[in-house]
């Protein structure tokens, strides 16, 4: 039976599970599992089906029954029995079945979820016997569902019997009960199809809301990223005045870094990102004040020089990953607290990764906030933007705020590089592809402005997100941009401008 | 309304006015009694009010010197007269047809009203001479600087204007390099190439030596009769070798005005201004 | 002073030696091309014409530039988008008159349009089979564009870095428009294939060498009335607005009338120079829109020496002329050595190759005169305050 | 000359670079092996290296740099259609020779270039017909970034699917620009199109940059392979070596090569590849079996025509056969496109493709798609005595540029 | 406690200050003086270190002050008011002032309410930004921002420029007061006679970037103003 496996063709493997699931071996489960883990191998040397484990280079191999250990052979002389989507559903839906008899309750939830639609009179026996059984009250409301939805696409069934599960399905927002609704639009007896149209405007209502609510959610958290990319550039350019070009790179530096702390603790997916973080910081950062010192304190006072420069620095990093780790992009794992998504109910979900990045760039900008309100530091960053001489006359040293100003810059940018590597590509072209839009934040905002670039960043996301639908991603991002360029032409100083006498000089 | 509404300008009869002079509302109008008009002006920025309920008239060739504590509001009103600073309230009228509160700066300056600012501001690339070019009194469209380079008459004026605030010599140096007297001389040529017809000077003395501070009294008396001017000055010193009427600014409004002697022993001005 | 009428502009020693110095290496290299044979150690290939030519549209270009931000303080970062609205409406020409030559051999439309099942001619290609009328439009088009967006720029005061990121935002929001398919201009592949300009093949090296020419002419006259322009009382004023916008307002001037008029002209430069680009290359596509095309080309100005027009010319052409040879000779590295030029100029050479020169001039000059008039100087500060 | 030049013309910065870079180390891999070899005709292969930047007219200009500085006898690159598009005419003024190793959107042929890659028959069309054939898929969603490539391709599958009978309103179409990197409301816009009851595949043209921030937000979204599967043309090995492919699993691909075929000239191809570029890590792709292709091809030619000759070689180039890496041999057709396998791989979690389905034969590149009305009638044949790039079979002319 | 000697600077090419000696007592008040654009400014730019001298020396109780940056020169004690005022205008009164504590060695961090004592008006308008004051407004302020540093030595360039005349006499008592009771060194740029008179204990008259005359404040008589404080 396992041999038949190895066949060409899926569907001599699908005969092949089913018979394993129906062996009632004691192995079956397990075998199973390592089918769909694709730890089940097909070992080419002997032509035989092996249990396998990756081991450095390799495979270290086992026999699927006996569990005996087969010795280990080479990465590419052995290969996982493919298996394709058909065959997975059908794993799983013999593992639900299973599913629905475990202990756990959650889990027992999830499968009579997952079953919902199902027309298979062996899963439905299944669940009706379940459902007698069923003392957990959602696990039974869903195994009801499940049932009702059945209901209405059994033919035999009564037009009472249908009518009821119409009226217990009506507030359901599981795709798969709509479909079934809708498959009795064209029922025979009116009074359903009244039922089912209210169930379905009752429905559609519902659903409706929640995607406003979902299109607020992409919106901020669109606004996050941008502001995350932003903030640093509101410092070097919002502060400092430094026009600079190199802070798309900056962010990559830190995307980078998030990737070499990966390598380093190739166990440590589900923390490295904690130790990315700060080591970003501090990476993006010192880059930042080698920047600051070696090229931009030549060339206070002359913002557009400092473009020129900080262009051809962008230039000279971007190469220099590419030689050092290659033009290809490289790949971070998302931890697994980060990834899927809290499904608040079957049509609104929050995806985990935007969360965490929402909350982390109001974090970023909050510290920044203070940083620059509330210490010494703040002050003397903006006393010598605005006038170095005076300032030095004054005893601030000019020289050493400019450099850890620079290098607080450039690391909050290595931050929003860690961030990213969340979201994007980890690659040489990062940087260039936030570069333009970080500038619209900070200028739409208001340059020198924090609070003007937490705005900004946040109605550019929501305005963003409200226009795609309507008009496709291409023509939403071309209309911000007018926008933008409308916007300024009002207020030619941004959202939040500088005002007084001091400002119009 | 009230008694002061009747006698505001705009209310003026029509049979009161001399002759029958038509009136382009484009056009300097210098028939009435004064050559600017500004009444209740209120300036205010976030509450705090720079101006408040100011009212002054200047007459045709008058030499008015204007004192104040700091922060009175003179450069302030100044800002207004020159558009730089719209008022929230009040009117503000050059000759008997210029709106000036709905004239852009340039509209202004145009008309005939220039200003040296209490900071000097020139062209600090340009050279000396440049910077009395741009200055120039005559058409400031694109096309005629375009088209038209100086002639000869033009470039003696340049040069007998520098020689007059004693800059002749730094004809070709670019203002950015002179010091900080010297680029106060240079503004005030800038403003007499303007030619306007009135002129504002905002501590024109500020950072001279006495000998140049009689000479810019004896410059400005001498303006004085053919342009209006105002200046303001906290030097009183300089204030009464050239006043004839005095006023004094406070908290954005009128405190004192009239004659300098009166004013120099007005209680008032003694205790916010000049001291004991 | 500086003052200054046509005929100083066509005459001074700048540009006497400009414009002599341009026609002679176009002479040059069209001699060598057209009259050695091919296998002569000194024959010049038709590469080196195209390749001439190429950078004289770039150094038009970049003198475009330096007009709005060298004199007028004006830092577009958007000035690819005249140059390849420009470009444009020539490719348009330059597709009509491919004719029923395409692959598809519709005499009327575009390959592109054909195989993407357009039945007709966009209203916007109407005319553009006529050299007359794209000749009108290489000019009108981005003019017209600068016009209204300056119109409203400069009328509400944007100024600054404002006024840098939304020219940036105007070129980004361009390419993306142009990338679309929709837009009936060919989308990423833009429009290519040209086989005929004005009934001569593209692919005569008299063609190329004709283009060179012209292009050549086109800079000289560039030339020519940029200098008439700055050397102007007009120049001064727009420097003057450069420097201080609002003092030249006090004054009397309309300042955003002369900045609009600078930002125009320099639109239709650019607009210029992208038309006679897109014969030489052979392609016009939206990449030359994309933001970072601009700020390059901010970068040859700078690399150049600002207000001075030709140094404009000698950054493109040297800036241009080291891409070419780095990414030959050292394709993996040239990016550094890209980038190290331009943070060395910026460093070292504040007002670029031009300023450098000047010094060096001024240094051998200084050495000559020390001696005659060395103290001269010193007396300065008293005499300026020699009653008048 | 006492070498044969090779000229090399992929961009090594700028934003291509990412894919590009990897077919120049191909390429010099395959001039090394070819010279210790022997090289060919007697004489030793010289590569000769160009950065073109990703900047399109930099490419016509470094392609008449090879060929009229550089005498190359043949060159290898470009990898977008808007670059080959610009460097056409300059090899047909100039009369080089390119091979193009990337799938593209046909609607093209030209005496002087061979296309290696996949026409969209060779990849889109028999996709489609997996999805359909084998998943039941009766809903599509056609995503794709908005240029030519997927516009074309769209048009086409468009087109082929109504002929299947697919109704308009099971149909959405989608376009992105460049390097777009929030998904979002596009992935949730397709999750809910995909949950009104009917089978529903995404069949995705979506470009480099913008493939990554898509998969991870497919994933984040908690799109499954087995409700909705993805099947994407542009996305390999290379490609998914930037992603963490775990929650990828069972999404498709449809290429003519895979690096997990177990085959033994794949086997060694691998092997010599990750001994060249000194990393056993390093994927292979379809678009470097497609230079590994081309470059044999005309080493046979070369062999064959015993010139590097433009003309003889590209004679001696049709119907010359080498071998696939996934078995078989692919045949160089009239039409300068190949006849190859099409293969369809699901993504594993290790990043790489699990074959799932393949064509029983070879399929012929199609220069000219059967289901654009403006090229239906096109065929494209380089031998005598049509010699034309976009023949007309139905009024017998040949049109266009091919003419003089 | 301040000595120069021989200083030369130059701007570029043209030489400003010429073998420039001077020196300024503990405890005194010493005024330059000289026409517009002699190299008032230009000297004590050249004490703060904010231009560079080409030669000699810039001693400061004890210290060679030519070796150290600018900063530390505040830091050592001296306090600079700059021509033309040069205050900071996007921040607001209160922190204008407080960018003069940031050098003081004690670390203080709360403004002397002296600074307010002195000039009520800073005071009134202390969350007001420092660019929207008016001139003379502006003025006080550089004045108690550099009292804020605590310095043992005060520069002033010309500081009743453009302030209203009850105003000077404050500043001159306060200059006084500081110099005599606290014994505050000052050294005053100033081009007011009357003022000059009042506040200063000792002058000296620059020309053409050198000294051509020093003395007590009662020897400065009309010839010595003829000849080089008129034209
Ligand atoms: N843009 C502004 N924002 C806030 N306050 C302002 C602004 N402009 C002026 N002020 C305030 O208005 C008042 C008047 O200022 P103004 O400059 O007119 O005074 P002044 O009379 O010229 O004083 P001085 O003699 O010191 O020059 C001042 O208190 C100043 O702080
Ligand atoms: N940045 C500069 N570059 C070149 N020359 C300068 C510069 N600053 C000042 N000068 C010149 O140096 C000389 C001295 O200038 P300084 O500012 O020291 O004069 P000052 O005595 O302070 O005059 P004032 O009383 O007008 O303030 C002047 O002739 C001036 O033109
Ligand atoms: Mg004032
Ligand atoms: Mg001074």
């Amino acid at each position: 039976m396992l041999q038949q496996l190895r066949s060409r063709s899926f569907d001599d493997k699908a005969a092949a599970i089913d018979a394993l699931a129906h062996s009632g071996h004691p192995r079956a489960d397990a075998l199973l599992k390592a089918l769909q883990d694709r730890r089940l191998l097909q070992d080419r040397a002997n032509d035989r089906i092996v249990l396998g484990e990756r081991a450095d280079g390799g495979w270290q191999l086992q026999d699927p029954l006996s569990e005996a250990d087969l010795g280990t052979v080479g990465s590419r002389d052995a290969a996982p029995i493919t298996i394709n989507n058909r065959l997975r559903r059908q794993i799983e839906n013999l593992q639900a079945v299973v599913g629905l008899n475990n202990p756990d309750a959650i889990q027992r939830r999830a499968a009579a979820i997952s079953l919902i639609g199902t027309k298979d009179p062996d899963l439905l026996a299944a669940l009706r016997e379940r459902r007698a059984r069923e003392d957990n009250t959602s696990v039974a409301a869903a195994i009801d569902t499940t049932l009702n939805t059945a209901a209405l696409y059994s033919e035999d069934s009564d037009l009472n019997a249908r009518l009821n599960a119409i009226e217990a399905l009506s507030g359901s927002l599981e795709p798969t009960v709509r479909n079934a609704l809708r498959s009795r639009l064209d029922s025979d007896a009116p009074s359903e199809r009244k039922a089912v149209e209210t169930a379905l405007k009752r429905i559609d209502a519902r659903t409706a809301r929640y995607q406003t609510a979902d299109t607020l959610f992409f919106g901020l958290s669109l606004g996050s990223v941008l502001l995350l990319a932003a903030i640093g550039l509101a410092i070097t350019f919002g502060v400092m005045g430094v026009i600079n070009m190199a802070h798309g790179e900056l962010i990559m530096l830190g995307a980078y870094t998030t990737f070499v702390v990966q390598q380093i603790f190739p166990q440590g997916h589900e923390w490295s990102l904690l130790v990315a973080i700060p080591a970003a910081f501090l990476i993006s950062g010192f880059v930042g004040v080698l920047i600051e010192r070696f090229v931009i304190r030549y060339l206070y006072g002359r913002p557009l020089e400092t473009l020129l420069a900080t262009f051809g620095i962008s230039l000279i990093l971007q190469q220099a990953v590419r030689v050092i780790f290659s033009p290809l992009n490289r790949s971070v794992v998302t931890p697994e607290w980060m990834s899927g998504a809290w499904q608040i109910n079957p049509v609104f979900s929050l995806t985990f990764n935007r969360l965490y990045i929402i909350a982390f760039a109001l974090v970023v900008f909050l510290g920044l906030l203070l940083v620059l309100k509330k210490t010494r530091l703040g002050l003397q960053v903006r006393a010598v933007s605005q006038n170095r001489q005076t300032a030095r006359g004054l005893g601030i040293r000019s020289d050493r705020i400019n450099a850890l100003t620079f290098g607080l810059g450039s690391g909050i940018a290595g931050v929003a590089g860690v961030a990213l590597a969340q979201l994007t590509n980890v690659g040489p072209n990062l940087g260039q592809a936030y570069i333009i839009d970080s500038f619209m934040v900070v200028v739409f905002g208001g340059v020198g402005n924090l609070w003007g670039t937490l705005t900004a960043a946040f109605s550019l996301g929501i305005a963003n997100k409200l226009l795609e639908p309507v008009s496709g991603a291409v023509l939403a991002k071309i209309f911000v941009l007018v926008f933008i360029i409308l916007f300024i032409q009002r207020k030619p100083r941004g959202l939040f401008p500088q005002r007084g006498r001091a400002a119009e000089e | 309304m009230n008694l002061r509404d009747t006698f505001r300008r705009d209310r003026v009869f029509d049979v009161v006015r001399p002759g029958t002079r038509t009136i382009n509302p484009g056009e300097l109008d210098t028939g009435g009694k004064y050559l600017l008009y500004m009444e209740n002006i209120t300036v205010s920025f976030d509450g705090f009010k720079a101006l408040n309920d100011l009212t002054l008239y200047i007459e045709p060739g008058e030499l008015r010197c204007i004192i104040g504590p700091n922060g009175a509001g003179k450069s302030t009103m100044m800002d207004v007269i020159t558009g730089k600073t719209r008022p929230d309230e009040g009117t503000c009228f050059f000759g008997q047809t210029l709106d000036l509160t709905r004239m852009s700066e340039t509209e202004i300056a145009g008309a005939g009203i220039g200003r040296k600012f209490q900071k000097p501001t020139v062209f600090p690339e340009h050279t000396a001479a440049e910077n009395l070019e741009l200055a120039m009194a005559g058409p400031k469209t694109t096309w005629h600087t375009l088209v038209h380079p100086l002639n000869g008459e033009q470039r003696d004026r340049i040069d007998a204007t520098l020689d007059t605030v004693g800059l002749l010599d730094r004809h070709d140096h670019v203002a950015g390099a002179l010091s900080h007297g010297q680029k106060q001389w240079l503004e005030i040529a800038m403003v007499l190439m303007q030619q306007p017809k009135l002129l504002l000077v905002d501590e024109p003395i500020a950072g001279m030596t006495r000998q140049e501070v009689e000479r810019t009294a004896e410059l400005l008396q001498q303006l004085a009769g053919e342009h209006s001017v105002v200046v303001v000055e906290h030097d009183m010193e300089f204030i009464r070798s050239i006043a004839s009427t005095v006023t004094v600014l406070h908290q954005g409004s009128v405190l004192a005005e009239g004659k300098m002697q009166d004013v120099q022993n007005d209680p008032k001005v003694i205790e916010v201004y000049l001291g004991e | 002073m500086r003052h200054s009428d046509l005929k100083t502009a066509l005459t001074d020693r700048a540009a006497r030696w400009f414009i002599g110095i341009l026609f002679g290496a176009v002479a040059l290299v069209v001699l060598l091309n057209q009259l050695i044979p091919a296998d002569s150690g000194l024959h010049v290939s038709s590469y080196t014409v195209t390749l001439l030519g190429k950078y004289l549209c770039y150094a038009l270009l970049a003198m475009a530039l330096d007009l709005v931000w060298g004199y007028c303080g004006i830092l577009s970062l958007g000035h690819g988008a005249f140059f390849a609205l420009g470009g444009y409406a020539m490719g348009m020409y330059l597709m009509r008159q491919i004719g029923d030559r395409g692959v598809y051999g519709n005499p009327v439309l575009p390959d592109f349009m054909v195989f993407l099942n357009w039945q007709e001619l966009p209203w916007y290609w109407l005319g553009s089979h006529s050299f007359l009328f794209t000749m009108v439009l290489i000019a009108l088009v981005p003019g017209l564009l600068a016009f209204v967006f300056g119109w409203l720029a400069f009328r509400s005061r944007v100024t600054g870095v404002y006024l840098s990121i939304i020219t940036q935002a105007l070129t980004y929001a361009l390419m993306l428009a142009f990338f679309r398919n929709e837009l009936g201009f060919g989308g990423n592949n833009g429009l290519t294939d040209f086989k005929d300009i004005l009934g001569f093949s593209l692919r005569e090296d008299s063609t190329r060498v004709a283009l060179l020419i012209a292009t050549a002419i086109a800079l000289a006259l560039a030339f020519v009335l940029c200098r008439y322009i700055t050397g102007s009382r007009m120049g001064r004023v727009v420097m003057a607005v450069r420097d201080g916008e609002s003092r030249a307002r006090f004054l009397g001037y309309r300042t955003e009338h002369y900045k609009l008029w600078i930002f125009t002209l320099s639109a239709v430069l650019a607009g210029i120079a992208g038309a006679l680009y897109v014969p030489q290359v052979g392609i016009i596509n939206p990449g030359e829109f994309s933001p970072l095309n601009s700020i390059e080309l901010v970068v040859w100005v700078a690399v150049g020496g600002r207000a001075t027009l030709y140094g404009a010319v000698i950054g493109a052409i040297l800036v241009n002329y080291g891409k070419t040879v780095f990414t030959g000779i050292m394709p993996e590295a040239w990016l550094f050595a890209l980038g190290g030029l331009f943070v060395a100029v910026t460093l070292f050479l504040p007002r670029g190759l031009v300023g450098l020169a000047d010094n060096v001039r001024q240094r051998l000059r200084k050495s000559d005169g020390n001696n005659s008039n060395g103290t001269d100087n010193d007396d300065q500060p008293e005499a300026s305050h020699e009653p008048a | 000359a006492d070498t044969i030049k090779v000229g090399v013309l992929h961009s090594l910065s700028g934003t291509m670079a990412i894919s590009e870079s990897t077919l120049k180390d191909t390429v010099l891999m395959l001039v090394e092996e070819q010279n210790k070899k022997g090289g060919l005709l007697g004489k030793k292969l010289e590569p000769v290296v160009v950065d073109p930047a990703s900047n399109w007219p930099l490419f016509a200009e470094k392609a008449r740099e090879l060929i009229s500085k550089e005498k190359v006898d043949v060159i290898f690159g470009c990898w977008t259609s808007v670059s080959r598009k610009s460097v056409l005419p300059v090899v047909e003024e100039l009369n080089g020779l390119l091979f193009y190793p990337v799938q593209y959107e046909g609607e093209e042929s030209s005496k002087n270039v061979f296309y290696t890659g996949a026409a969209p028959n060779q990849q889109a069309i028999p996709a489609v017909d997996y999805l359909i054939d084998d998943l039941g898929a009766e809903r599509f969603v056609l995503a794709g970034t908005d240029y030519v490539y997927p516009r074309t391709t769209n048009k086409i599958l468009e087109a082929y699917l109504k002929s299947k009978g697919v109704a308009d309103e099971d149909i959405m179409i989608n376009y992105t620009p460049f390097g777009h990197s929030d998904w979002q409301s596009i992935v949730s816009r397709i999750k809910e199109f995909g949950s009104q009851g009917k089978k529903t595949a995404v069949v995705s043209t979506i470009n480099g940059d913008a493939n990554v921030p898509f998969y991870k937000e497919l994933g984040n979204q908690g799109i499954d392979a087995a409700d909705i599967p993805v099947v994407a043309f542009s996305v390999g090995e290379q490609e998914l070596s930037g992603v963490d492919t775990g929650p990828l699993v069972g999404h498709l691909a449809a290429w003519n090569y895979f690096q997990s075929v177990y085959t033994d000239e794949n086997n060694s191809f691998i092997k010599q590849w990750h001994d060249y570029i000194g990393d056993s890590k390093r994927v292979t792709n379809d678009p470097m079996e497609a230079t590994y292709i081309g470059f044999n091809m005309w080493a046979k030619a070369v062999e064959k025509a015993k010139s590097t000759d433009t003309d003889k070689v590209a004679d001696a180039m049709i119907g010359i056969s080498t071998a696939n890496l996934t078995g078989g041999t692919a045949v160089m057709n009239k039409n300068h496109h190949l006849s190859k396998p099409v293969l369809i791989g699901e993504i594993q979690d290790d990043g790489q493709f699990a074959v799932v389905w393949q064509t029983d034969g070879l399929v012929a590149g199609d220069a000219w798609s059967d289901f654009l009305p403006g090229s239906k009638d096109l065929i494209a044949d380089w031998t005598k005595p049509i010699n034309c790039g976009n023949y007309n079979s139905k009024t017998k002319t040949c049109g266009g540029q091919a003419a003089q | 406690m301040l000595s120069l000697k021989g200083v030369n600077q130059y701007y570029g090419e043209s030489h400003t200050l010429w073998d420039l000696d001077l020196s300024v007592q503990q405890g005194e008040c010493l005024c330059v003086m000289g026409r517009n654009g002699v190299g008032k400014t230009t000297l004590l730019k050249t004490i703060m270190g904010l231009l560079p001298s080409a030669s000699g020396e810039i001693r400061f109780l004890d210290q060679d002050l030519r070796k150290k940056a600018a900063e530390d020169r505040a830091r050592a004690g001296i306090g600079y008011v700059p021509q033309g005022r040069e205050i900071f205008p996007l921040l607001t009164v209160e922190e204008n002032l407080e960018t003069g504590l940031q050098a003081r060695p004690d670390r203080q961090r709360k403004i002397p309410e002296r600074i307010y004592e002195l000039f009520p008006v800073l005071h009134e308008m202390r969350h007001r930004r420092g660019g929207d004051l008016s001139g003379g407004q502006q003025q006080q302020l550089a004045i108690g921002r550099a009292l804020a540093l605590d310095p043992k030595l005060l520069i002033l360039d010309e500081p009743t420029e453009g302030i209203q005349p009850n105003i000077v006499d404050m500043i001159g008592r306060v200059i006084k007061t500081l110099n005599r009771e606290e014994g505050l060194t000052v050294l005053l740029v100033e081009q007011k006679l009357h003022f000059a008179r009042a506040t200063a204990d000792r002058f000296t008259i620059l020309d053409r970037g050198r000294n051509v005359a020093e003395g007590a404040v009662g020897e400065l008589d009309d010839a010595l103003v003829k000849k080089y404080l008129t034209v």
